[in-house]
């Protein structure tokens, strides 16, 4: 699932255009599930953008179920036709999509699409995809060096790990090779350590190890 | 099982939890109280939560009235008491009660506060979560009768004397707050400053969490006395009463939220920690409060009419003189007055500290909550609910037998 | 959607308190509204009857009273003469919500029809429902072997209810030995520490003697799932079995000492049954590595006194507190000092030298102000913090109790019974007090009782077309009251396990949950008419 | 009503702080609505959010004291909800201020009584 987060709504709110009729777009898919652009969030966005004291005509809101998939526009193409603007919460995919089917009209970003990840608890989300294309999770035992690995090597540990922690934040952030080892010992397949793996394309480098997006008003 | 029915002797929080529980098993049940409102003792007692809830219990007692309000099928008698007790041939309890002149009818009564504007003496009080009733200093002048728009109010009703028959009897007739001033040693009485926990209990209350005679700006120092009346044969009960540090240290806390600047000095012999949630509470308390673990030798009073608390310190090897702007008497847990007469009646023992000995079951009398030992809201209405089980089990074993 | 209009009835008695309302013009106020059909005034609505509602069969009623009304059954008449369902009757308190918190110069008309507006939105958009009762699955399961465990499988057993007992297989000597008691303690006298064990297992056969209670092995569970009417586990063996209530008495054990050569009280046990002489100078060090509660400090004074009667052995007891609230400590304490084992109480500046098992202890006593050395003691019992066994946590983990700090698998909140937990349908047997037992019998009968669980009032519903399935009221749910259900793809409710808090419906990304008469939009509405 | 408020509070702390605020003769001031939820864990964005867009001046959240909800923590949801509708109003450019959320014991009624007028007074309401 594509994790996003609202932008903050001042920033939204600066980007905004002094248009007549705003439409703001929700998505029913990825950003719902991660509580940023589904039928909540477009209700919570119209009110804050009525009451914010801007040159706005009028805000309507709507949700359609992808706006990552052509076929879903069809049931909005007489509401865009009103809007002199849209306001999308989905991912950046979304956005794109929207300008490239509606390309008279101005679409601004509502979120920050942040990573490909999972669902880990109420309002906690941990990257486990890269999106890097060239897959060696059969090698190490399903789970990625590239994004658990916070310096995304590719032949076994820094040696700056201690007690299964990373060396960057040992409290947080676990090290990846360290899991890798222990499950490769409980799957019987040690030797796939020993495999070579031929150097990562740095040109398409991220920072920081697995990127985590805790929302402290959702957890439990 | 609606045959069957139960007596209930008081309706504090162990009474209106087994009455509640035996009503909603289909059990007839009458309760009769002393006070003229439900609620019993902890009624008037305040809600002691300082950033969060500490657990004192409170609420659940308003809870408690609020439920047995809306329930309309308890038999409910007022300013009563218990005064007869005889056994019926193998067919239940033949049971006495005595009802006092009840002024205001709580069935009629709609909650106007007419009455409380007529009355010259402020009798006309109101209890948290139910109705109006009319405390001591009542000169029958006759003023809120004319008032009532309902005719609640009925001054001169003489007393009545009932016999009713149950299959059961519990009682739950509760505890007394140790009085302090049984002992000259704790100089309660002598000046307004010196108050028990009980008493700061019903400051609580009143949300005003000091009394009149200290005001908040001069309030410098506080002491708390643990086990006034507890751990003692001499001046109390040789037992402890399991609720005085809890409450003592809710309230010091409180105190403490209310008043920052305020120093509060704990002196204990020792800290009583139970509970679940106690520990980490203590942890929060600690950090307010001073502690210093020696029992006070003597009281007197200084110029300024402060209370001056004199005693060993353990840490500096010498007598130490401190003042305080009121000292708080962490009064424990007594046996109720009617306790010894209950025995008496009903065939049941006494333990050698005064509480009821709980033989539960034995030809129909059942005891529950504090007039057992000492307990806690809490405990109380775990041990109820427990009671209300074996009273389930006895009638239906009863019904069986037939 | 319902759109049965709504009349209005005020009872202008007991809650009028001398408000001069003129009601011409409420009434006129509110026949404006969409939602208010009629509006109805009458005088002492309680000892008037409710015959002159009869002309209004089939409507929603919205009754403004005293709590008179109630408190005299007066609402439960009016449903029934009329034949209202839930969702077409409510009432509200004038005077404790009007009038009593309104100085009298204000404007209570408009306040009245705001209320009576507002109220009467959210009974138009309830949904008319039967109340609906569901009863919980036969069986229950006692997780658990030891003394708690056996005894409430007894109990249930003898009151004709089948029982199975999950054993775990995990027979140690637990810390709480000696406080396991149903009675008064001063009934029970001084509990011989090898009877303890004998104890435990006489209940086992006894418990066994009975034809409704099976015994499942050790380690045999394997998952669990909830369902609306009880709890589903899988064993190992394959075998899928219904339980409509878990009764867990967990295990605790005592936290390690980290003193080497010192014992924890566990450890003191096992020499006692294993018959070990224990003579000597024994010390008990309390309040040390972590502050012994009530319970332990009763089970030292049993060891103690034990110890002394039996070895003839010095006993000295340190620590700070004499911590004597449970019932009997203190008549056990003052037996203790007359038997002549000695109490120090022991100032902040105790040290504890360890020289591999040679130990010296160093402090102030805090009554004498005395210093006091105690060298190489012979047996230096120091008691650790008992905490929940590592398989009653896990048990207790897998069914996603609520656990607070390692040792109560309970929420940690009022209103519950010491006995109930998070989930409902999932009891905690423990013997905190004299009745705990009894308590917990009460609720486990109150579940089983033939009535059912009433299904909550504001139970939510999940709208299928608008769920996205994020789980999120999944996650949410204090109760675990929301599972999912790979059929329909969408949340589903667990209906006897809902308390009805609105948690889901709050946070539900696709405003997909809706409380039973309490919708969101009704609520919009509801406030909307307020002002 | 332009110059109002609105005062949610729940079936169990809110009430019955409520309640005591009224047996000791505070009186609500003019122009306050109340509204009784059985949870305050029920409010959510949108319900805050559309109340205020309507020309409510400020919402008025009376919940349980932490750790005493009868649902265990929607009492803390709802601070955290709250929290965070203040950060977007401010962000927003309108100030946090028009909500509030404070939580109560069974007989706070006093401080029920000036934390509504204090707050009553903060968003101009007399």
């Amino acid at each position: 699932m594509i994790v996003a987060e609202q932008k903050p709504i001042g920033e939204i709110l600066k980007k905004l255009p002094e248009v007549e009729k705003l439409l703001v777009l929700g998505c029913d898919t990825c950003v719902t599930v991660c509580l940023a652009g589904g039928e909540k969030e477009v209700k919570v966005m119209c009110s804050a953008i009525r009451m914010a004291d801007k040159k706005i005509g009028e805000v309507t809101g709507f949700s359609i179920e992808r706006q990552c998939d052509r076929e879903f526009f069809k049931e909005i193409e007489a509401v865009v036709k009103e809007s002199d603007a849209i306001l999308s919460l989905a991912c950046g995919a979304g956005v794109q999509m929207l300008s490239d089917y509606f390309e008279g009209k101005l679409v601004i970003p509502g979120l920050n699409t942040h990573f490909i990840g999972s669902n880990e608890g109420a309002g906690y989300w941990l990257e486990r995809c890269l999106g890097c294309g060239d897959c060696m999770l059969d090698i190490t035992g399903g789970i990625c060096p590239k994004t658990r690995c916070s310096k995304g090597l590719m032949n076994g540990p820094c040696g700056g790990s201690e007690n299964g922690m990373c060396e960057i934040d040992p409290l947080n952030t676990e090290c990846g090779w360290y899991l890798i080892y222990e499950r490769l010992k409980k799957l019987n397949m040690l030797q796939n350590m020993m495999t070579n793996q031929p150097p990562r394309d740095w040109s398409r480098a991220h920072d920081g190890g697995p990127r985590k997006l805790l929302r402290e008003d959702i957890q439990p | 099982m609606s045959s069957n029915s139960v007596c209930i002797i008081g309706a504090g929080i162990s009474g209106l939890t087994v009455a509640n529980n035996l009503v909603n098993a289909g059990i007839e049940v009458t309760l009769v109280e002393r006070n003229p409102y439900p609620g019993g003792r902890a009624l008037f007692y305040g809600c002691k939560a300082s950033d969060s809830c500490v657990h004192c219990g409170v609420c659940l007692i308003r809870e408690a009235v609020m439920n047995f309000r809306r329930t309309h099928n308890i038999k409910s008698q007022f300013s009563s008491e218990l005064t007869g007790f005889s056994r019926s041939n193998g067919e239940g309890i033949l049971l006495e009660i005595e009802t006092h002149p009840n002024i205001i009818d709580w069935r009629l009564c709609t909650e106007c506060g007419k009455c409380i504007e007529a009355c010259p003496e402020n009798a006309v009080k109101i209890a948290p979560g139910w109705k109006y009733y009319v405390d001591s200093g009542c000169n029958d002048c006759g003023k809120c009768v004319d008032v009532c728009p309902e005719g609640a109010i009925a001054l001169k009703r003489e007393s009545m004397r009932e016999s009713i028959h149950a299959d059961c009897l519990v009682i739950a007739s509760g505890f007394k707050p140790f009085d302090p001033s049984v002992n000259r040693k704790w100089s309660y009485g002598e000046s307004p400053r010196i108050i028990t926990g009980s008493d700061l209990e019903e400051l609580f209350y009143t949300e005003n969490y000091l009394p009149g005679v200290v005001k908040k700006s001069d309030c410098k120092r506080i002491a708390f006395l643990q086990c006034v009346g507890s751990r003692n044969v001499t001046e109390g009960g040789e037992y402890c009463s399991r609720v005085c540090c809890a409450y003592a240290l809710q309230m010091a806390g409180r105190l403490k939220d209310e008043f920052p600047h305020t120093e509060i000095d704990f002196y204990y012999m020792d800290i009583q920690h139970f509970g679940k949630d106690f520990e980490s509470f203590f942890g929060d308390v600690s950090r307010k409060v001073n502690f210093i673990n020696s029992n006070p030798i003597t009281f007197s009073v200084d110029r300024a009419d402060r209370p001056v608390v004199r005693y060993e310190s353990i840490t500096e090897q010498k007598d130490k003189e401190e003042a305080y702007d009121l000292v708080v008497l962490s009064n424990g847990i007594a046996p109720g007055d009617k306790n010894e007469a209950l025995a008496k009646m009903t065939g049941l023992s006494l333990d050698k500290s005064g509480f009821l000995y709980a033989m539960n079951g034995m030809g129909g009398v059942f005891v529950t909550g504090a007039c057992k030992q000492p307990m806690r809201i809490e405990d109380c209405i775990e041990d109820a609910t427990g009671v209300t089980g074996e009273v389930l089990s006895y009638l239906e074993e009863r019904v069986q037998v037939k | 959607m319902n759109d049965k209009k709504i009349v209005a009835v005020l009872c202008d008695h007991g809650c009028r308190n001398g408000s001069k309302i003129k009601y011409d013009e409420l009434k006129t106020n509110l026949k404006k509204s969409e939602v208010i059909e009629d509006f109805l005034l009458v005088n002492k609505a309680c000892d008037s009857g409710v015959e002159f509602l009869d002309a209004y069969k089939g409507r929603k009623i919205l009754f403004g009273g005293c709590s008179l009304l109630e408190e005299r059954g007066i609402y439960s008449k009016i449903k029934e003469r009329l034949g209202l369902k839930n969702g077409e009757f409510r009432s509200f308190d004038v005077k404790a919500d009007l009038y009593d918190l309104y100085p009298d110069k204000v404007n209570l008309e408009e306040l009245l029809v705001c209320k009576i507006l507002s109220m009467g939105t959210l009974l138009y958009h309830a949904e008319p429902y039967e109340e609906e009762r569901i009863k919980p699955a036969e069986g229950i399961l006692v997780y658990g072997d030891g003394i708690t465990a056996l005894r409430t499988a007894r109990a249930l057993a003898e009151e004709d209810i089948s029982v199975e007992v999950l054993e775990t297989g995990e027979q140690f000597l637990s810390p709480g030995l000696f406080s396991q008691h149903f009675g008064r303690p001063d009934q029970r006298g001084l509990s011989s520490v090898v009877s303890a064990d004998e104890r435990r297992k006489s209940e086992r056969n006894r418990v066994a003697g009975f034809k409704n209670v099976r015994f499942l092995p050790s380690d045999a569970f394997l998952s669990f799932e909830t369902v609306e009417d009880g709890f589903v586990f899988t064993f190992k063996s394959g075998e899928k079995r219904k339980f409509g209530t878990v009764v867990i008495a967990p295990e605790r054990e005592e936290e390690q000492s980290r003193e080497t050569g010192a014992l924890n009280l566990t450890d003191l046990y096992g020499k006692i049954v294993c018959g070990e002489p224990l003579k000597g100078e024994v010390v008990f060090l309390l309040d040390y590595a972590a502050d012994t509660s009530p319970e332990v400090f009763k089970d030292v004074l049993l060891a103690g006194k034990y110890i002394k009667r039996r070895f003839a052995s010095e006993v000295r007891i340190l620590m700070k507190n004499a911590k004597v609230s449970v019932s009997g400590a203190q008549e056990l304490y003052d037996e203790c000092r007359e038997q002549g084992i000695i109490f120090f109480k022991y100032l902040e500046d105790l040290t504890l030298k360890n020289n591999y098992g040679d130990f010296e202890i160093e402090g102030t006593d805090l009554y004498t102000g005395d210093k006091f050395l105690i060298k190489e003691p012979d047996i230096l019992v120091i008691p650790g913090r008992s905490i929940l066994s590592p398989r009653s946590k896990n048990f207790a983990e897998a069914l996603e109790l609520l656990t607070i700090s390692d040792r109560y698998p309970q929420p940690d909140s009022l209103w519950r019974l010491p006995n109930e937990t998070n989930r409902p349908g999932v009891f905690v047997a423990y013997p905190t007090g004299d009745n705990s037992i009894a308590s917990l019998l009460f609720s486990v009968r109150a579940r089983l009782s033939t009535a059912g669980i009433a299904v909550n009032e504001h139970i939510p519903v999940v709208d299928e077309d608008k769920c996205v399935y994020c789980l999120t009221c999944v996650r949410v749910c204090p109760f675990k009251a929301m599972t999912t259900d790979s059929e329909s793809r969408v949340a589903k409710v667990l209906r006897t396990v809902c308390q009805g808090c609105g948690s889901c419906a709050a946070e539900c990304p696709a405003e997909a949950i809706q409380l039973r008469n309490l919708t969101g939009e009704s609520l919009y509405q509801g406030i909307r008419a307020l002002g | 009503m332009e110059e109002s408020l609105l005062i949610i509070y729940c079936s169990e702390g809110g009430r019955k702080a409520l309640q005591k605020m009224s047996s000791e003769g505070f009186r609500l001031p003019s122009g306050v609505c109340t509204f009784e939820l059985p949870c305050t864990g029920r409010i959510n964005d949108v319900m805050l959010m559309e109340t205020l867009q309507n020309g409510v001046r400020g919402i008025f959240v009376a919940g349980c004291r932490e750790e005493n909800c009868k649902y265990l923590d929607g009492n803390k949801r709802a601070l955290r909800r709250i929290k965070r509708i203040k950060k977007l109003l401010s962000d927003a450019g309108i100030e946090g201020k028009h909500i509030e959320m404070q939580t109560f014991g069974p007989d706070e009624g006093k401080r029920l009584y000036s934390a509504i007028n204090d707050f009553a007074g903060k968003v101009g309401v007399s």
